[in-house]
């Protein structure tokens, strides 16, 4: 009765809040890409471990894998592997210092510079290994 | 002169009693100084009285009327519809419940900023216990400025309809932890480690992801993500002494 | 609906016993920063040291065979587990998990770290001293 | 359960302080508002907890008034005001010529003053004009216009008063001429319903003369709108008034980080009609720039209308007689003046006085139900203003 005004309600949300940045600025895509490239990692570090078992079968298994990796479709995997981990390491850095309170003024400018820095060995990265 | 433009607004409606939301669709003519809050409330009186809108003050000052429109939070009472474009969408805030159409219950702000034991108002400090005739003596009105800050939050609620993060209701949220911020840089009388302990909680400072929606979307400068960040390291300055063994108690200032 | 549910923040502001989250924080920042270090040490090392990069059987084994490499693969482990299991931790936090399901959450990953770290050093130690 | 219930209609500053009054006294409570609390003329105003000062000439009785709830409220809700105190400031030789005036009705009044040299004035208060000839200071002050009266409703609530908001009386229900009660609509939920009282209070503030029309009487009251600026930056940190009988764009009080310039004044029929005239916006920043200079060039936070219900000539309280749109509050009781049991009518008034207006009021209805209680709101301290939304059982 005393609530009579206020009852609860709400339209239901299928996906997390933090998965849905539309429209929002570039700190929140830079948080969903941090957690995105984080969970990819981790996928792939599980891959890697995976891969590198191979090496308890002997030379023949995991030669004949690394002939098969250096098909160009594993190669771009490569150079999308380089610069996720280029940007989780880059915004991880920026994300540790405004995180601990440092440079907290400054966060816009840290992430323009981690961007740069993930174009720049992405580039790299993608010249050496396709090229 | 052209007839005056209109707006087509799509309102988010929904009500206890409603299986699922809807929106619905008003016509509002819109000049130049049209708020959101002026059409909502033309449409309540000329279109639709059933529409709820919460709101109070009219400029931007008691946060009531927080919603979404086209997706960003603001306060409809200091939004114009002018560069909003012709069709625009409004909704409750994010992350509350939803009592009916644009209504959401402020509890869960409330409940988040309570615990911090935020001020109300600045009151300076030569207010005596009589009030008036001990504040008698003109001369002495302190200059606050920086320490002003955080009795500018107005309680809006749009910080945490905007955090990514906060839709958990564990998570105390940035305004809350402002207020913790602001508390700890003036404590005048509070316990500075109880504020220093309620904000050290994976739920807690610690929970913030650093994306400064919060920031971004405050309608009284209260920078809730700078306010987390300062918060942190007064934290890792406490605690992080004891990580390496030499423990001594800091009070904070 | 959305608001409050049986267990709020006040519950979770109470839990006083586990360790304080600020060491959760620096955890993950320091392994980060070493993550950092560490990954830029695998990966130049394994694809520039080398002429070529390593690519046959023979050559990882003989790399890993060297201490130096064998203490950092082993390090490297360690944090990139305990940064990646830490970070699947705050995601699924983010899902709402509350009560026993963020316990057992809480466990699983552990025990998941735990073996991985596990696995991961017993595949090193077979390469490189049974391989 | 055998306490008599009265329906408070009208969630502004007066129905809070009425409910928390009410249900102090032992009464069963229920108060309901169309929107949400404070949405009227409430949360409007310019946020200045009078000293009494501006009427201390000429309506010493709202002067006293003032001053009297301005040391109350102070004591019952603490934290609730910037300690900031006022200045009345004197620009011209007319200004100055009323000086004396001023003093003397102030003094007569009760309220504490202190004069200040032009260089004194400035030194406490930078950002006046200064071309100013002198000021007076008061104890004025900024309090928040929503956040105080939700003290009240904070209290009233945690003591077991029903609030509703978002419920409107669309009509009254009557035995023979007397009101028994209401029918209301959840605007919420859609739901219509009747709920019935020992006594209905309206306390609807400008639009208390609709709902008296719905029991067959008249109160003489006008809704008379003003438009208030708010401008973006503290541009003075005491509250600035002019010192000069009352005139359009006369004061300017700092509102956190917000500065609010007031106010004009004209008369409506419907309170819900509320224009902004563009020229009295022009004259809140050409009048309020005489004060404090940096009005000119503020930017503009937002210009809107309050109206506030003001008692015209027909009645008058205290003996107020012919006397013309007083400040003051009146308190109708139907069956004295139209014969109808069961309505009280309280209008009038402002927000400084929302206290005072409900203890007179409560005094009537306590009467008029034989309810012997005294009142006690000028001793209780009010919960803090988050107890509303934290204090609602689900």
């Amino acid at each position: 009765m005393m609530r009579a005004g206020l009852r609860r309600g709400d339209k239901r949300r299928l996906v997390p809040r933090w998965l849905d940045p539309h429209g929002r600025h570039l700190g929140t895509w830079a948080f969903v890409a941090n957690r995105l490239t984080g969970l990819g990692l981790v996928v792939y570090l599980y891959l890697h471990l995976v891969i590198l078992s191979t090496l308890l079968r002997g030379p023949e298994a995991w030669d004949g894998l690394v002939e098969l990796f250096r098909r160009p479709v594993f190669l771009a995997f490569d150079v999308l592997l380089v610069a996720g981990l280029a940007f989780h390491g880059f915004n991880g850095l920026r994300v540790a210092l405004v995180g601990s309170g440092l440079l907290v003024d400054r966060h816009k400018a840290l992430l323009v510079a981690a961007g740069t820095l993930v174009g720049l060995v992405t580039l790299v990265a993608a010249v050496r290994i396709v090229g | 002169m052209s007839s005056p433009r209109t707006v087509l607004l799509k309102v988010f409606r929904y009500g206890p009693d409603d299986a699922a939301p809807r929106y619905d669709q008003f016509r509002v003519p819109a000049g130049p100084r049209t708020t959101v809050l002026d059409a909502l409330l033309a449409i309540q009186r000329r279109q639709d009285p059933s529409l709820s809108v919460r709101h109070s003050c009219l400029h931007g000052s008691c946060g009531t009327c927080g919603m979404r429109v086209n997706g960003r939070e603001v306060l409809a009472c200091v939004t114009r519809l002018d560069g909003l474009g012709d069709a625009v969408v409004v909704e409750p805030l994010a992350g509350a419940a939803v009592a009916g159409d644009l209504v959401v219950d402020m509890e869960h702000v409330y409940r988040r900023l309570e615990p911090v034991g935020r001020p109300l108002l600045r009151a300076s400090e030569r207010a005596g216990p009589d009030g008036a005739e001990a504040a008698a003596a003109p001369g002495t009105v302190p200059v606050l400025e920086e320490l002003e800050r955080f009795e500018d939050c107005i309680e809006c609620g749009l910080c945490l309809s905007a955090c990514p993060v906060a839709g958990d209701p564990r998570f105390l949220g940035p305004a809350a932890l402002a207020a913790a911020e602001r508390v700890l840089e003036e404590p005048r009388g509070t316990d500075g480690r109880a504020v220093l302990g309620l904000v050290d909680d994976a739920h807690g400072a610690w929970r913030c992801h650093a994306a400064f929606e919060c920031s971004a979307v405050c309608p009284a400068g209260v920078d809730p993500g700078g306010a987390i960040m300062r918060l942190r390291r007064r934290l890792l300055a406490d605690r992080l002494p004891r990580l390496v063994g030499r423990y001594h108690q800091e009070v904070p200032s | 609906m959305a608001t409050r549910t049986e267990e709020d923040f006040t519950e979770a502001t109470r839990r006083r016993r586990r360790p304080r989250p600020t060491f959760a924080w620096v955890a993950q920042v320091v392994s980060g920063v070493l993550l950092l270090v560490l990954l830029t040490a695998h990966m130049v090392a394994q694809h520039f040291v080398v002429e070529g990069g390593l690519r046959t059987y023979d050559q990882v084994i003989a790399w890993i065979r060297n201490p130096v490499v064998f203490a950092v693969e082993a390090l490297l482990l360690v944090c990139v587990t305990w940064h990646g299991i830490a970070g699947v931790h705050a995601v699924l936090l983010d899902l709402g998990l509350r009560g026993r399901a963020e316990r057992i959450v809480a466990r699983v990953l552990l025990d998941l770290a735990v073996a991985t770290i596990l696995y991961g050093l017993w595949l090193l130690y077979m390469l490189a001293f049974r391989g | 359960m055998d306490a008599p219930h009265v329906i408070v209609v009208g969630g502004g500053g007066t129905g809070g302080a009425l409910a928390h009054d009410l249900v102090l006294r032992g009464l069963a409570v229920t108060l309901l508002e169309r929107g949400e609390l404070t949405s009227g003329t409430t949360g409007r105003h310019h946020g200045l907890l009078h000293s009494g000062a501006r009427y201390a000439v000429n309506d010493p009785e709202s002067a006293v008034e003032c001053i009297a709830e301005n040391r109350i409220l102070r004591r019952i809700a603490p934290g609730s005001f910037e300690e900031n105190g006022g200045l009345f400031v004197a620009l011209t030789d007319e200004d100055m010529d009323y000086l004396p005036r001023f003093l003397a009705g102030c003094a007569a009044c009760g309220i504490p003053t202190r004069e200040l040299t032009a260089a004194e004035a400035l030194a406490v208060e930078p950002g006046l004009n200064p071309a100013l000839k002198a000021a007076v200071w008061v104890p004025d002050a900024t309090m928040d216009a929503m956040r105080l009266p939700l003290r009240f409703f904070a209290t009233a609530q945690r003591n077991g008063a029903q609030l509703r908001p978002f419920t409107e009386v669309t009509g009254l229900l009557t035995t023979g001429r007397a009101v028994t009660g209401v029918t209301l609509r959840d605007h919420l939920t859609g739901a219509e319903a009747e709920l019935a009282a020992d006594l209905a209070v309206n306390a609807t503030g400008p639009w208390c003369e609709c709902l008296a029309a719905m029991a067959g009487v008249t109160v003489p009251v006008q809704p008379s709108p003003g438009v208030l600026l708010a401008l973006v930056g503290r541009l003075c940190d005491l509250v600035v008034n002019r010192l000069h009988m009352a005139g359009d764009g006369d004061i300017v009080v700092p509102q956190r980080r917000l500065s609010i310039v007031g106010t004009s004044a004209w008369t409506v029929t419907d309170p819900d009609d509320l224009e902004v005239p563009h020229e009295h916006v022009l004259a809140m920043y050409r009048e309020g720039a005489k004060l404090v200079p940096a009005v000119a060039s503020a930017a503009e936070r937002a210009a809107w209308s309050a109206a506030r219900p003001l008692i015209g000539a027909i009645g008058g309280a205290g003996g107020g007689g012919g006397r013309q749109l007083s400040r003051t509050f009146k308190c109708f009781d139907h069956a004295v003046t139209d014969g109808v049991e069961g309505f009280v009518t309280i209008t009038g008034g402002k927000a400084t006085t929302l206290r005072a207006m409900a203890e007179a009021t409560a005094d009537l209805v306590c009467a008029k139900l034989g309810v012997e209680a005294p009142c006690r709101t000028r001793e209780v301290v009010l919960a803090p203003h988050t107890a509303y939304y934290t204090g609602r059982a689900a």
